[in-house]
């Protein structure tokens, strides 16, 4: 069953126009800065915002056709929706949260309750089920959320920031998760998140939302080879530099950058740099690297075994050092720094 | 985890409550004091005003039931329907509120009285005489009463989150299982307060009683009439008329409470 | 009761006119008095008597209420100053044909309204019928001789018992009046409370100018 | 994000909410229909039904004022508080509403006549006597009608979330501020509703009203009392009058509405 | 001012007993496990929930002794609070939650709308300064309760999972954020988060929370250095062994382990391998890794620039490689393989 999405509509004073599909059984994240239109995007698939003009359907079901009318009532898409708070209902335990879906489509009361008590050991919240929602811990009522969805055996998941809340250790399970629960129906899947890890390891493709609009959609490996935007580059920890190419330089005004062997043609191009492909240097670096420029230390952010630094001018960028590595140049924030690296780490693409 | 620790109410309100306290609690004991108590067993003897009892108790309790019934769904479609004439119902209901209980029968005779808008078309028709009838007075209760469950509930139904709603109808909940399993449950305090407060109303109601419905006795005397005529000529016992009367809606109070308690409180674990 | 330049006079709802039109007679005699008139069903006035309301005259509709004033304050008893009548209460122009109390009691085809037996009206037509040797049935027991009035008006009632004063200048009912050997006559007692004002109106209620007042209203008089 | 595309209502409950709405409607209707409107003129030139209305009108409001500046606090004790006799207190709330009204004018006239309870040290120490003055109107409304706000507004309190309370508290709120900022604003439905419901009992309250504070012109003579008078002798203009009561309650309703209107729903934006 | 907590109390079924002290200006990152107690913990600091038995102090200010009594009100401890939830006020519009501080501290109308309106454009919300919350997107909605917490100069900053639902571009800026709101009152902060570069780069030092107590408390390196618990070492990315240590050879039972040159005693200790450290064969590989076992991969999860392979026989263990690394050796999920990993870069340390 493949999901075919087209929504064009406001969001106060926003607009989301979107196209998308998602294949059968296939995992779609995505991601975007706070307001791109992610969760509105996700109320129109369900049904619970309107979805404008378009059309939206799964396999041979239409959900939504402005051309025909066709609206198919939230109740009956039969969506794995988690939304981005648990929203459980205050009044009902854990379990009978859980229950509520098969309840609702029509499963016996014990029926219910077996299948809630199962997705409740899937997602380790079983020892939970007497509990009112209210005396769950943020991780506990996400954990239940996701149970709930799942209960339903859907033939679309949605989720919502579905790890937000959730400890580290829980997250690798969730991919495993996923796929399990959606097996049997080869159910596609919407996810949303914020974190580059989740994003890279949950999903199959990546869609990224800006701005109401897609601006990138491929698979993790793609959009690292090529961000098309700085949102992607700083989602996958690679610099980003726009600007005009002109044989083996580009150039961004302030800055020219020499790049890579490439076969692209001159004009608007994207050079991409992984941190740690970039040296910091106390003095003026002597040696093979054809690019060398002065800059300043924005800020640094030490790590365990990696520490981020920021330099903005003449371009941002983000270099990556072992501890050791920064020790040794001894810079600190605000210093002044020199930075290098080679062409060949440049790769370029047409903007 | 919403346990606090302090109780968070300003320690000075504690002063007009005891005021607020004082006003009900006064004329109460008032009338206890006055109470002829040792005509007390002569009063319970008497089958006079235990039909009368009976048949107030049972007519509340029916007029809250039909309330509910219609007051529920009432509500619903003022708060949650962009109906057109919604500002114009919600008056309407305020209005009944407003009216002196007499009126309110008189305005009852003139829609649904043998010679009424609509009570000559049943009389004419139908052969069916609503006055005079416990029916009457279940309809003098509800025009006067439900609107308090209406009101009560239509503001509660208004300000509710939507969200579990939405929830529920992703589960595949139809809009019937939403209403009865997430919207009513989310405003079951209202719909207690609201139902509470429609069948005080009901039980006390005297006025519009006696004038659409009349005054039999076993057929439409109600307690209030009861206590209204003997006022007439005995106030002590009307005094322990009424004091039976608040005993008993009292008992049903607690009862209706005991069992509906899960369901109609708000109370958090 | 102080008298002053104050005078409360607790009156029956049902003399409401006849106090309208003594107040401003009592006030133009004692032009430093003001009459102000508490009008309510005269148990309600009773029970405000005594609760200590202070009341310079009651002018009672019920004799029932005016003995339970006067044993409650301990007061000699009072003067009758006005009567009243029974009337057969029915729809204008008597379209029924209803012409005496044995059709109350007798015609199936009647719906009849009487007041309950706790107040005067009712008690008084239980008389009515008692004297005519008939039994009656009646659909409903009002709460006062208002709600019989009230019922015969809106047709919800085919006749009713009230009192003559109660029928005079309406148009949506009419009165059939008794027979003669029927002879309930009801009294209307009056008492100055505590004050030297208060005997004055109550003078006042039986000179000329009261009485003639009280028959315009429709009033017999003692 | 909160607008849906759907009425998530089921379309069924159209059918009784229709009921319900014809309940109120036809009476009114009734109403309406017998109204001798050619008197309306006469009506509104005679100066007794417009001192009667502006006393009902006054006094209606200032019950409110009151109600809510007691009613609120005792709710909120109810509610918040651990109070032991919570549940005697409640009870005694709704005991006033139970009680017919002329009862409950016995009732006050037991504790705050001039020979009641309370009433007698009033009169002996202070000289102060409240029967019969329009303090008694508004106490009598008080009692009648204030439980309509206690119990909206305490099962509401009771059902709020605590959570937007103690953020208000960490960004330095004391008590009165969370009250008024925080806790007030978010059972503002509840607070409207009850007020409302407080204010059309209270100035549609006959029975209380004629038994503790009598009838007296310009005093303590309200519009149902005026109504009462006319139903003697004149059941037409009796209708008039209420209807009268009718529209200027409706008046008063939409003036307040529309001052208070942002403060007092919880219509989202 | 230092912060001094110790708490001993009972939550639902569980035991909260924590002893903590927060520097002058230090940032203490929370972290640990769903439901381990940090939200109960950072509400008792708060006054919201009960501290039981024990002392709560921010420099000269006792906020509570069990011991004394002293009790000091939630309103009167100028705490900046974020919680898990952002929790707006409904009724009142983001500007006007903003402003709620300062107006309830004393500040005038228009002062506390300017000191709003000035903790909104630090935060990047003042576009939003109109809007109700309930039109809010998630991240939206935290960054105004984050920017409401910051607008009461707090002598505390308490943060819930402050950046759960912001994201990646906003999440480098919160350090330097949470610095400068509490630069001139050298308030300490504590936060709670699930994010590794979170923990990692918002905190001075780590105090990790399990089953509600304290199982580690350290800088970033001291934690990745010898990480005391499962927990810690998963956060950080790093295989945790617990065995009995004999001479060079730490033992599970199940599994052996020949560890690098150390100088602790024999008994119970903890060995910690770096994943990348860790090379995975097709076959049994020749020559000089001491540790060599055969294990079967339970899962892969695939990043842009690294690929995880989580081994569960004999010992739980990860290891990363690289996309091209992964595609060399040809193994997938449920495959055996084989693991090695040199002696020298297994660390001990006495457990
Ligand atoms: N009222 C209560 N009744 C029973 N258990 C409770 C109650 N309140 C909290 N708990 C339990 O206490 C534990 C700690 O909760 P807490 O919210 O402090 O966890 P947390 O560390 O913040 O978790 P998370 O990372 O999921 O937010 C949880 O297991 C929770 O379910
Ligand atoms: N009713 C509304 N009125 C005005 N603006 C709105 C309304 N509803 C949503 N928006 C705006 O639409 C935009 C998209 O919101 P949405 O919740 O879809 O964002 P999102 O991508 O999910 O963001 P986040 O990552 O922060 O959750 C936001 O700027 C939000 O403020
Ligand atoms: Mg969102
Ligand atoms: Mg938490």
């Amino acid at each position: 069953m493949t999901l075919v999405v087209r929504i064009t509509r406001d969001i106060g004073p926003h607009h989301l126009d979107v196209d998308l599909e998602v294949a059968t059984g296939e995992r779609l994240v995505i991601v975007g800065p706070n307001a791109a239109g992610k969760t509105s995007l996700l109320r129109s698939i369900i049904g619970l915002d309107p979805a404008g003009d378009g059309r939206i359907a799964l396999g041979s079901e239409v959900w939504h056709d402005s051309a025909t009318g066709a609206d198919t009532a939230v109740e009956a898409r039969r969506v794995g929706f988690v939304p981005q708070h648990p929203t459980l209902l205050a009044h009902l335990d854990a379990l009978a949260n859980v229950a509520y879906g098969p309840r609702s489509r029509g499963a016996g009361r014990a029926e219910s309750r077996a299948i809630a008590m199962n997705a409740m050991e899937t997602l380790a919240v079983d020892h939970l089920s007497g509990r009112r929602p209210d005396t769950l811990s943020g991780g506990e009522a996400q954990r239940v959320a996701i149970a709930r969805a799942l209960a339903i055996e859907p033939s679309l998941l949605v989720l919502d920031e579905p790890t937000s809340a959730l400890d580290i250790a829980a997250r690798p399970g969730m991919r495993a998760l996923i796929s399990t629960a959606t097996a049997a129906s080869e159910a596609p899947a919407v996810i949303v998140t914020h974190d580059a890890v989740d994003a890279l390891t949950l999903g199959d493709r990546i869609a990224v939302l800006e701005q109401g609009r897609l601006t990138q959609v491929g698979t993790g490996r793609e959009l690292a080879a090529a961000p098309r935007t700085p949102y992607v580059a700083e989602l996958l920890g690679i610099n980003l530099i726009r600007g005009s190419l002109q044989g083996l330089v580009l150039s961004t005004g302030a800055f020219e950058l020499t790049v890579g062997a490439h076969d692209i043609d001159d004009g608007p191009a994207i050079a991409t740099v992984r941190p740690r492909s970039i040296s910091l240097h106390r003095s003026r670096p002597e040696g093979s690297p054809r690019n060398v420029w002065q800059s300043r230390v924005t800020s640094i952010d030490r790590g365990a075994d990696r520490v981020r630094v920021r330099l903005t001018e003449p371009v941002e960028i983000v270099v990556d050092l072992t501890p050791a590595g920064l020790s040794a140049i001894g810079v600190g924030e605000g210093d002044e720094v020199w930075a290098s690296v080679k062409a060949s780490e440049v790769t370029v693409a047409s903007g | 985890m919403s346990d606090t620790r302090r109780p968070s109410v300003p320690r000075l309100v504690l002063v007009p409550a005891a005021l607020g306290i004082a006003l009900f609690a006064l004329p109460v004991i008032g009338l206890v004091s006055r109470a002829p108590w040792s005509d007390l067993a002569s009063l319970i003897t008497d089958p006079a005003p235990r039909s009368a009892l009976v048949l107030s108790v049972v007519t509340s309790l029916v007029t809250t039931a039909i309330a509910l019934a219609l007051g529920v769904p009432l509500a619903l479609v003022l708060a949650r329907t962009r109906l057109p004439g919604r500002g114009v119902v919600l008056a309407v209901c305020t209005l009944s509120m407003v009216l002196p209980p007499v009126v309110a029968g008189v305005a009852l005779l003139s829609a649904l009285g043998r010679r009424g808008v609509i009570g000559r078309l049943l009389d004419d028709h139908l052969g069916l005489t609503i006055p005079f009838t416990p029916a009457a007075v279940v309809i003098a209760q509800l025009f006067v009463a439900m609107p308090f469950l209406v009101v009560t509930l239509e503001s509660a139904l208004r300000s509710a989150d939507r969200a579990p709603e939405e929830v529920a109808r992703t589960l595949g909940a139809r809009p019937w299982r939403v209403l009865a399993t997430v919207t009513l449950p989310s405003v079951r305090g209202a719909l207690g307060a609201g139902a509470v407060l429609t069948w005080a109303r009901a039980i006390g109601e005297f006025g519009a009683t006696i004038t659409f419905a009349g005054n039999l006795p076993g057929v439409t005397r109600t307690l209030p009439t009861e206590t209204y005529l003997a006022l007439q000529t005995d106030p002590g016992r009307a005094v322990l008329l009424s004091l039976l009367q608040v005993g008993v809606s009292l008992a049903v109070l607690l009862a209706l409470r005991h069992r509906w308690v899960p369901a109609l409180t708000g109370r958090r674990p | 009761g102080s008298g002053g330049d104050r005078l409360d006079v607790f009156a029956a709802a049902s003399l409401a006119a006849v106090m309208g039109d003594l107040e401003p007679v009592f006030e133009a005699e004692h032009p430093d008095v003001d009459v102000v008139v508490n009008l309510a069903g005269s148990s309600t006035l009773a029970a405000q008597i005594l609760a200590g309301a202070e009341a310079a005259v009651f002018a009672s509709a019920d004799e029932v209420q005016m003995d339970i004033v006067r044993e409650g304050l301990g007061l000699p008893s009072a003067t009758t100053f006005a009567t009243n009548r029974l009337v057969i209460v029915v729809a204008p122009g008597n379209p029924l044909g209803i012409s005496g109390l044995g059709d109350l009691a007798q015609r199936d085809d009647l719906v009849v309204s009487l007041a309950a037996p706790e107040v005067p009206a009712g008690r008084y037509a239980l008389a009515a019928f008692d004297q005519a040797g008939l039994t009656v049935g009646p659909a409903t027991l009002e709460a006062d001789v208002r709600g019989v009035v009230t019922r015969v008006a809106l047709g919800e009632a085919d006749a009713g018992l009230a009192y003559v004063t109660d029928v005079l200048g309406r148009s949506d009912v009419d009165g059939v009046p008794l027979p003669a050997e029927v002879d309930v006559v009801v009294e209307y007692p009056v008492l100055a409370v505590d004050s030297r004002l208060g005997a004055e109106f109550v003078d006042l209620l039986g000179s000329e100018r009261g009485r003639s007042i009280l028959a315009a209203n429709g009033f017999g008089l003692p």
